[in-house]
């Protein structure tokens, strides 16, 4: 039977992709932010284990375009591409997929009235990539889990509500219970915390809201994921909006869960927040 | 601000909504075409048959010849796909995100916790 | 206030294209179906008379591709291109879209849970473009309705199941009446009846079943719509699976319907269903 | 037929699902790109390097040497995009049809109610 055996929030930033790649995790701008992630690093290597990763991200203009936009993209891949960014693909190798776990869930998910657009062909952008290196350990050519891409609608509104992102999350849950592998599922849900990369109020964070985000979410994230999107982006930032993408991790994990590991750092223009949890029911 | 942007309310903020996405649309098109190298050559050795093809509006065009990020934003342009005109005309995140303040470059990253994390 | 003002359901054939452009309305093999829809029309231009059309079909290979592919995909947009199939563009005008009413539409849909693909452009091929020119009047440059197309996925499973279909009906339904202009709107669901294009049983078709539908359909859609693919495609056929989409427009109407027109005819390889329906309650 | 067929148990009939979509993706993806003439032109000028250029497995490449439509079907070929290269070789849907059937076109032809609306 599947089991989610990890619950996971993580900002995404183009800046640290930039930072990993030339290597300045010992830069005193950015030692903070590696060593933030150690700890979850090694939990995630030494007592999850997952075999594969539902990974909750957005792309930015890289890989969709506004002539055709999903609310809810999953991939259903045997393998996904670095994308081109435009400065240069990332020194990443490319992801291997699960197509059989995928094709569980697009047809668990589509059955549970999900209405998601489904890709055989996908290139992920720092929307995905951010989190990965971070968490899972890699070398030139291959990666320790296997990945599921499941993109949101954060970029054009409407966007989904964050209460549709949470019952995803627990659809999501249903699906992997009833997949007939022992297959260990870890769910990421990246993007947020606060930020504004838009008009006057550009570079906006809200810290405060940020570390009450990272215990709420937690707590009550039920009373969170009402919130309409004005109110989010009113305290959090326009783009802080992509914080509902952890609701569908949140919706994935049991009522109650436990905190593994949590870290916060704001250095220039994103709250850049890190959450690991595990199920406690 | 249009009506739409006045229904969200956010002071600073333009939220972009299927209005402003369809009043920006031939501005994020062209913008997004720019991810290619031949595009972008293109682009840069005529800037104004490059939006000619792409159908924008006078006023779109004279946002982008001004480098006027904020009243691109007003226009229907969207961040993620002008930042490949910036990446092209040489304005990074940083830069362009001043502009829009209103700030310098320098006393933007003034306002920031880390200034060096870029 | 939005009203929903005719309900339509409609197969989508491209040889009925063929046949209309090549003007064989009055070739014996062609006539009954011509014949067919003239009433249809007719009600439509002189009782109806609809100021916005949302038309539900299926993309056949033309503008989608399956490294991406929508569950729903509402165009948003103001203009509509006539697709070129591969066999030159047919000529037909393109179509007005009523672009503030399907933001209204695609602002109500997703904040009700429907997790739509939002489409800016989108050529249209002949599942949308069949039922046209047969229930609306045109001349060479304009239409005399605008147009909402919605996409349904029937071509690659998972497809909605006929119950989520159904749903997505009565949600619009909810929104067209939430619409505060005064628009009258008709709802056209196109596809089937039975047909298959695919393996060893091509050409079949299931007339007994076809016709039990257009009954059934007004009578008992919500048992219909309960059918799993595999009773669906069993009886009428891997292809006819696409009659799914008259539910959409069933789910729009009221629970007791009031039939204006029907007709059958089954020439070649589908049933071709047409059935018009006004609202009782 | 794959498991995946089993399950659906349906005669004669091969269900696109995923499972027959990743197996046919190539040939689905080669088929599509037979909607430009420029595409079709490359491909009948060197059907083998084109077959090769999208990645086709062997068995996939036979089958379209054969011409043999329900072969292609079973390897996940999808008939609304090798429609596109029955066009592009001259094969119309009836053709196709009465092949998958296993009968001359005539033959089928002689099963239809009204053959003439074509
Ligand atoms: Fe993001
Ligand atoms: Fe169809």
């Amino acid at each position: 039977m599947g089991k989610i055996v990890a619950g996971i929030g993580s900002s995404h930033v183009p800046s640290i992709g930039r930072a990993y790649d030339q290597q300045k995790q010992t830069d005193p701008a950015w030692q903070p932010l590696f060593d933030g992630y150690e700890p979850v690093k090694r939990w995630l290597a030494e007592e999850v284990k997952a075999d594969v990763v539902i990974l909750v991200y957005n792309d930015h203009g890289t890989e969709f375009f506004l002539d055709c936009y999903p609310t809810f993209a999953l991939g259903v891949a045997d393998s996904y591409a670095v994308a081109d960014e435009g400065y240069g693909k990332r020194p990443l190798p490319d992801f291997p997929g699960d197509a059989a776990f995928s094709e569980h869930l697009a047809n668990h998910l589509v059955a549970d009235e999900f209405d998601l657009t489904l890709c055989q062909e996908m290139a992920l952008d720092h929307g995905f990539l951010t989190a990965m290196p971070l968490l899972w350990e890699h070398d030139d050519t291959a990666w320790p889990v296997k990945v599921v891409p499941l993109l949101v609608n954060v970029i054009q509104h409407p966007l989904p509500t964050g209460q549709r992102c949470y019952k995803l999350g627990e659809a999501i849950r249903r699906a992997v219970e009833a997949y007939p592998e022992d297959t260990r599922v870890a769910v990421v849900g990246t993007g947020g915390l606060s930020h504004q990369l838009n008009g006057e109020r550009f570079g906006h964070i809200n810290e405060e809201w940020d570390k009450q985000w990272l215990q709420r979410i937690q707590d009550e994230p039920r009373e969170l994921a009402a919130l309409s999107h004005k109110e989010v982006m009113t305290a959090a930032g326009a783009e802080g909006g992509e914080v509902i993408m952890w609701f569908v991790m949140r919706g994935a994990m049991t009522e109650r869960v436990e905190e593994v590991h949590r870290f916060y750092y704001a250095p220039m223009t994103t709250g850049i927040g890190l959450l690991a949890l595990n199920n406690s029911d | 601000m249009s009506d739409t942007q006045e229904r969200w309310g956010i002071p600073g903020t333009y939220v972009f909504d299927l209005a402003l996405s369809r009043q920006g649309y031939a501005i994020n098109k062209m913008c997004n075409s720019l991810k290619f190298d031949e595009n972008r050559e293109a682009f840069k050795a005529d800037e104004e048959a490059y939006m000619e093809r792409y159908g924008l509006s006078e006023e779109q065009k004279q946002a982008i010849r001004e480098r006027d990020w904020l009243r691109l934003t007003q226009l229907g342009g969207n961040l993620f796909f002008f930042l490949k005109l910036g990446a092209t005309l040489g304005y990074g995140l940083y830069t362009i995100g001043a502009q829009m303040r209103g700030e310098s470059y320098e006393q933007f990253m003034s306002t920031r916790n880390v200034p060096g994390a870029t």
